[in-house]
């Protein structure tokens, strides 16, 4: 092995650095070093001359190897790396030492400063001096996309992937498709009507060449990495051909099965044989196994009796499908806060109270009440209504701790409405602050605010219960300091967004991350908004974090650009910083195997193999085996140790 | 007590790239100023932290040994900091069990957003470590 | 109750069968009272096994053996070894399939139950004899049974057993392909980690100075890692040149050999050793307490393990050896591991 | 020089030894071993559970430091052991005679200025056997005796209140002038009693090495014997039987490097051991003694035929330390016997 020669480049980032950091005396405590055969100051390392200089001193000084003290790897690794290569050497020879967020600009005493800048420049030295010189992993791609979720999100996400000519799947767990935006009235700020902005993109889904739609359909199991993932997929049976179905709607007429209805809320109920909305995609009938008799022609059968199509097929089996994809978008919606969480606001069970979502289908034209607005319990028209925002929302102590975002719209909306639908009702919104960001948003709360009958209370509710037919509502208006009480016919809680149920599990399936609050966790707060922490994965929708349809489609538009630049490619290139096994130390004994969060490895003839492309080299393998028969490259055992002992040298 | 004011422990922080180490640079940015005594080890993962690395730290001087990395669900390789708290808490046991001080050994979960508790577990850290004296339990002798 | 004579008959059988290559048993050995493994090939040596409390020795490590011996010769394993397995040994050999050392079906497991006693610790025997030497020792029911010049000397079993005995509480084989003797699992003679309980009442100053007085004591002859079947490492962290070289090693991994700990036995140098043993087998560590047995200098080695198994005990709900299908310690956790003690 | 040394004056003998640091066994973590005295001492152990080789070859010794920086030559600084003049008493007579053995070993090619320095102030106080052997004491066989004074500065024996005191060395003569007060002349009587108690020493059964003069060529003759591995089955590779040993000599050589830049460091001898794996491992991965069997046949025929060959005289003293302490039941008496007695 020759001699290692490795440059060191000191940089002062202007006084950044050099205020705090002898930079002189850390060039010359590097060059004391054996491997190191140039070192070099400059004022900005990472200005073009700084550059330059650097390609040109690997040239002239036939150095196979550099570390640049400087700033953090996350600004200017890539810079470094990209003239490193450009000088001729590989890429990965170069590493940088934080000397300026990890010492310079954290530390006032220049001489405390200028010691740990040496041992933080000199443990990047030892471990650089065992770098080995690698090259990107390529990897193929499969050119199909899958979206789960069949929600706005998922439907834009996928129709923009499906335009851009790549093959997408989509994926449903009802029975259609359209999510939440499906059982929504009319939107704010505009007051179009939800449905009609829709549903149009709900038949083109449906009939998209590129599309492949599942719904009543789970995603199971998913393997693989970026570029090439595996996903199992379980489709339930809808007991109905969708091709054969005539949406004729005798069958239910004569099932004797009534079930409440989930699409709208429990607010009405419907048949074991259903179909969820008019609008419903795709448009069939779906037998609810669940509810069903029994499927069992003996017991019943009396819908498989009058369907003329003979779309009803009692046999119908599940089924599970395996696709393979290159990309996938996660667009798993959201669910509402479980009122019974909330004691003091009647835990759910006061009647007349009801959530957000319950008053969309309530003033829904393709609604219970076919619009009118009647409450629950009698069937009147409430004449005093009672809005409370934040209902579980911004609550760390008891409740959610975040903001739900869309609340404040919403609830102007539904005042709004109510205020059309029963116009000499009164309207009382009890708020916390109002947040109305947004193109047009402002105006429309101001507008609300603005009508003589709909009353915005600042301030919280402390309890709700019944009494004489009417729901007392107890609040505080923190802006007159008043007790308030309001004998209410009917309350609607803005309920917090949650994750919808099932996001745990998706997200384990995936592999995915998720945040404090059970969202689905994106990359990078800032700069990776709509990636998750694993490759190849994007985020689209409420399931990321709560927000209003607006920027659920952006950020799945987003998503597809992403999916579709990802597939653009005919290959991928994947760090190469991945384990690597010494075969001559491996006993084959597959803790490695067991710690590995990413099935990358498998025990073969006694010995443990890693897979390439699933790797991601976080080391987990490294530090469970006994034997050191297992490294990430460039991040071994061996460079630990010896940049452990240049800290305490 | 002028000898201990004197004293300067020296400290191995191991620390996730894509938290703790994240989050150090936030306190660089932030200009939020602590002690100069740990020296930082990048790693992709406390997962990645054999007890080896632990143990060889104090063999070769350490006065204390930090490892910090991402809170708990928050992992870039999802698991690696479940691996990492059982290891860590394995070791931290049998430190404790042949009497090395509890206080030389930390472990902490700072995420990339915070900037401040880096510096805040540093500052503790090193303020512990300076009533604690030198180590010199595990530390090599360099002569003998 | 176990008769001897069904051991002796089970080896005969299986040998004269060839059900098995060999027979790894006890027998008396030539210095005294002492059993020592016996490694029986022939039918006719069956009827030199011996069963009595000095079978100490842990005998799965000779499957260790074997199979390195195997692999260094390139041979395939044929009929399988027969090896005779107390309760802690049958977990050592359970730990050792769970790392698919080697296949189930290359052993042949004669458990063998400690029902209520166990093995003499011969320090504490020492004491009972007052300098008088026992010839010969064996069980009877909880007493055992010591000839001495002087004649019989019958001693309840609990006085003289070892620390590791008394604490268990699965005396009895689990994981067999024929047992003898009575399954007391869940017996106590004492509580586990008894032993180690009193060690850590001390405070951490006393704990200290105890350990630092053992830790300057080890010559570091390693017998405690010879002697476990667990450390089958080719090359321990030790080790300067232990090195599984081969033709096609190269000079890169020669070069690349880590030099954790300095080969001098000075303090800091055994500590490091010791602790990165306990740390390696935590988990993995069936207490059978031969790495203690065997210490010529008598530190106090299975505490250190022992430490590390109530810890995976109570905190994670972790029994080593439990089932070969079972995870390994370090390689998985749970959502609920203690955390409360990261800031 | 022979005198009587009242019991209960050992102290002030030991006292009396201003000049050195004195050693002694002491009961210590439930087995004897030679600790330096502060206190009364008992001269009571059958034998120390380790020899007293190391004061004289110790498990770790630096030979010199080093030093280089970058561009420049390296620096060499030799580092002679200052070794404190120790006077050891309580060695029993197989002990003792394992120091000229030592002496033979590190000065026979080459003097080990290492060894020498320590080995010349170390005086051994010898105490004769009277007693009943231990279970594995075979000094008789293999040349040695309880009451024997080779390798030994000074001879005790036990009369019962009070010790027999014979120099035997001028080393010894002038332990026991440095406090010739303490000491009284013997009577005709205490000689009887002396003569009579060694007498009864060597009268004790012992085990035994059957044919000692025989088994250096029986040995070499079992050279290429498959008996070795069956004898060595049961080995499991460490170091006890060697390091307990107080003829077992080998060792290893290392750098002990404190820092790569500068280089700094140190190069150490440490004990190492013909029955650990990697003893003859070479560069290549050739291990000429592969197996435990050849690991066993040089360690006893180390003892009973090379060292005989080069220096006539077995190396092994009969102390059984190594038969006592294997885990597993290796004996070197049964071994020696077993092989000699094997037809080659």
């Amino acid at each position: 092995m020759s001699k290692k020669r490795t440059g060191v480049f000191v940089c002062h980032c202007g006084t950044n650095i050099a205020a705090t950091v002898d930079v002189a005396k850390v060039a010359r405590e590097m060059a004391a070093e054996n491997t190191v055969a140039f070192t070099q100051e400059y004022v900005y390392m990472c200005s073009e001359p700084g550059q330059e200089s650097v390609v040109q001193a690997i040239k002239d000084n036939k150095l196979d190897s550099i570390v640049v003290t400087c700033c953090s790897p996350n600004l200017h690794e890539k810079t470094f790396r990209d003239n490193a290569q450009r000088a001729g050497i590989n890429n990965f020879t170069c590493e940088i030492a934080n000397i300026r967020e990890q010492c310079s600009w954290v530390h006032a005493d220049k001489a405390k400063g200028t010691e740990k800048a040496i041992k933080i420049s000199r443990s990047v030295v030892r471990r650089v001096n065992r770098n080995q010189p690698m090259d990107a992993i390529a990897v193929s791609v499969t050119r199909r996309a899958m979206v789960i979720g069949g929600g706005i999100a998922g439907i834009q996400a996928a129709l923009d992937i499906a335009n851009a000519g790549i093959e997408v799947i989509l994926v449903e767990k009802q029975a259609t498709i359209g999510g939440r935006m499906l059982q929504l009235s009319e939107t704010f700020p505009t007051l179009d009507c939800s449905q009609c902005v829709l549903s149009p993109k709900m038949v083109e889904v449906k009939r998209h060449p590129k599309v492949k739609l599942m719904t009543y359909s789970e995603v199971q199991e998913v393997s693989g990495s970026v570029g090439n993932f595996r996903v199992k997929v379980h489709k339930r049976s809808t007991f109905v051909d969708p091709d054969k179905c005539k949406i004729c709607d005798h069958c239910t007429e004569v099932c004797p099965v009534v079930v409440p209805n989930e699409y709208e809320l429990g607010l009405t109920a419907r048949r074991a044989i259903y179909i969820p909305y008019a609008q419903a995609i795709p448009a069939s009938f779906t037998l609810d196994e669940d509810a069903c008799l029994g499927l069992n022609p003996i017991r019943c059968g009396k819908c498989k009796d009058v369907c003329e199509a003979g779309a009803i097929d009692y046999d119908m089996r599940p089924q599970t499908v395996t696709e393979d994809v290159g990309a996938i978008v996660v667009a798993t919606g959201f669910d509402l806060y479980g009122p019974e969480n909330m004691p003091e606001l009647g835990g759910g069970r006061v009647e007349d109270v009801l959530d957000g979502l319950q008053f969309e289908r309530l003033i829904s034209a393709s609604g219970a009440t076919k619009g009118h607005i009647l409450r629950p319990s009698d069937h009147k028209e409430p004449k005093e209504v009672v809005f409370i925002q934040c209902a579980g929302s911004r609550d760390p102590a008891k409740h959610c701790a975040y903001c739900s975002k869309i609340c404040c719209m919403y609830t102007a909306k539904h005042a709004r409405l109510y205020k059309k639908h029963v116009p000499d009702g009164r309207a009382y919104v009890f708020y916390i602050d109002i947040r109305s960001g947004g193109k047009g948003y402002e105006e429309f709360v101001q507008r609300t605010m603005e009508d003589d009958d709909t009353l915005y209370l600042r301030g919280r509710v402390s309890k709700l219960y019944r009494k004489d037919g009417k729901v007392r509502v107890h609040g505080t208006d923190t802006l007159t300091g008043q007790n308030v009480e309001i004998d209410a016919d009917m309350v609607v809680l803005a309920l917090a967004m949650t994750p919808s149920k099932g996001t745990a599990e998706i997200a384990k399936t995936l592999k995915i991350g998720r945040d404090k609050d059970g969202f689905l966790a994106e990359a990078h707060p800032k700069l990776r908004p709509v990636e998750s922490v694993t490759g190849g994965i994007y985020l689209a929708g409420a399931a990321q974090a709560p927000k209003d349809i607006p920027e659920t489609v952006a950020q799945a538009g987003a998503a597809a650009s992403k999916v579709i630049a990802l597939l653009s490619q005919a290959t991928l290139s994947r760090s190469p910083l991945i384990a690597k096994v010494r075969p001559s130390h491996c006993t084959g004994c597959g803790m490695c195997v067991e710690a590995c969060p990413f099935f990358a490895i498998r025990l073969e003839n006694g010995k443990a193999i890693v897979n390439e492309a699933l790797c991601e080299g976080c080391g987990s393998c490294s530090a469970t085996c006994l034997r050191a028969a297992i490294d990430v490259k460039n991040v071994t055992q061996m460079q630990i140790h010896e940049m452990i002992e240049a800290c305490l040298a | 007590m002028s000898e201990q004011q004197d004293y300067e422990p020296r400290v191995v922080a191991f620390l996730c790239k894509w938290c703790s180490s994240a989050g150090s640079d936030l306190a660089g940015v932030s200009r939020i100023q602590y002690p100069a005594n740990a020296t930082p080890i990048t790693v992709p993962c406390t997962g990645a932290i054999s007890p080896m690395y632990i143990l060889s730290a104090f063999n070769k001087g350490a006065d204390g040994v930090l490892v910090s990395g991402c809170h708990i669900g928050d992992c870039h390789y999802l698991e690696g900091n479940y691996l990492a708290r059982r290891k860590m808490y394995l070791i931290m046991k049998l430190l404790e069990f042949i009497g090395v001080e509890q206080n030389r050994f930390r472990m902490s979960w700072v995420s990339a957003a915070e900037g401040a508790k880096f510096a805040q577990v540093i500052t503790d850290f090193v303020g512990d470590l300076q009533q604690l004296g030198p180590q010199d339990k595990l530390k090599r002798a360099e002569n003998k | 109750m176990i008769k001897l004579q069904d051991i002796r008959d089970t080896a005969r059988d299986m040998l004269a069968k060839g059900e098995a290559r060999a027979v790894i048993g006890y027998r008396r050995g030539s210095r005294g009272m002492l059993a020592e493994p016996a490694f029986l090939t022939r039918p006719e040596e069956a009827d030199e096994l011996v069963w009595d409390p000095t079978c100490f020795h842990n005998l799965s490590l000779y499957l260790v053996h074997d199979r390195k011996h195997l692999a260094h010769a390139r041979k395939t394993a044929g009929a399988p070894v027969a090896v005779i397995a107390k309760g802690c040994d049958a977990r050592s050999i359970v730990v050792l399939l769970q790392e698919h050392y080697f296949q189930r079906e290359d052993v042949y497991i004669i458990g063998v139950s400690c029902e209520g006693t166990g093995v003499v610790d011969e320090r504490k025997l020492a004491g009972h004899l007052n300098g008088a030497q026992a010839i010969s020792a064996a069980f009877d029911g909880d007493d055992f049974v010591f000839t001495t010049a002087e004649g019989e000397k019958r001693l309840p079993a609990r006085e003289v057993m070892a620390d590791r005995c008394l604490e268990c509480c699965s005396p009895f084989p689990k994981e067999h392909n024929l047992a003898f003797g009575e399954d007391k699992t869940g017996r106590q003679l004492e509580a586990p980690f008894a032993a180690l309980d009193r060690f850590e009442a001390q405070g951490a100053g006393e704990r200290w100075d105890n350990w630092a007085r053992h830790f300057d004591r080890c010559i570091r002859c390693f017998a405690c890692r010879s002697v476990c079947p667990m450390c089958y490492c080719d090359e321990c962290v030790v080790d300067s040149i232990t090195f599984p070289v081969t033709t096609a090693t190269t000079a890169e991994e020669k070069a690349s050999r880590i030099r954790w700990i300095e080969r001098s036995a000075a303090r800091s140098e055994n500590i490091t050793y010791l602790m990165t043993r306990a740390m390696h087998l935590a988990g993995r560590c069936t207490d059978c307490g031969e790495c203690d047995r065997a210490c010529p200098v008598n530190v106090p080695i299975r505490l250190l393990n022992n430490k590390m198994e109530k810890e995976a005990r109570e905190q994670f709900g972790f029994e080593p050896g439990a089932s070969i299908g079972g995870p390994s310690l370090v390689a998985s956790f749970l959502d609920n591991d203690p955390g409360n003690f990261i800031r | 020089m022979e005198k009587i040394l009242d019991k209960k004056r050992l102290g002030d003998w030991v006292d009396a030894l201003a000049d050195y640091e004195v050693l002694a066994p002491a009961w210590e973590e439930d087995a004897w071993g030679y600790q330096p005295v502060n206190g009364p001492i008992r001269l009571d152990h059958p034998n120390t559970k380790q020899s007293p080789k190391r004061l004289a070859f110790p498990q770790r010794e630096v030979f010199f430091t080093f030093e280089q920086i970058k561009g420049e030559a390296p620096r060499l600084t030799q580092t002679l052991p200052e070794a404190p003049r120790h006077a050891v008493f309580g060695v029993r007579p197989c002990d003792g005679r394992g120091v000229p053995r030592m002496d033979q070993v590190f000065n026979d090619y080459v003097e080990d200025v290492y060894y020498n320095t320590r080995r010349k102030n170390v005086a051994y106080v010898g105490l004769a056997c009277n007693k009943p052997p231990n279970a594995n004491c075979f000094c008789l066989s293999v040349g040695g005796s309880p009451v024997s004074t080779d390798g030994l500065d000074v001879q005790m024996t036990d009369l019962g209140d009070r010790y027999f005191v014979k120099a035997v060395t001028e080393t010894g003569k002038a332990l026991m002038t440095a406090a010739a007060g303490v000491f009284a002349e013997p009577s005709a009587a205490d000689k009887k009693q002396l003569k009579d108690m060694h007498a009864a020493a060597v009268a004790y059964p012992q085990r035994a090495v059957n044919d000692p003069d025989g088994a250096p060529a029986k040995l070499k003759a079992n050279f290429k014997s498959p008996l070795w591995d069956e004898l060595a089955r049961a080995c499991i590779g460490c170091g006890i039987c060697t390091f307990l040993c107080p003829t077992c000599h080998c060792f290893d050589i290392n750098d002990e490097v404190q820092s790569k830049a500068p280089l700094k460091g140190q190069r150490v001898r440490t004990w190492d051991n013909c029955q650990f794996p990697d003893f003859t491992m070479h560069s290549s991965g050739h291990n000429p003694r592969e197996g435990t069997g050849a690991r066993l046949r040089q360690r006893v025929s180390h003892k009973f035929q090379y060292f005989h060959e080069n220096f006539g005289m077995h190396q092994c003293t009969g102390c059984g330390r190594c038969i006592t302490e294997c885990p597993v039941g290796i004996d070197i008496i049964h071994v020696v016997n077993k092989v000699a007695a094997n037809a080659a």
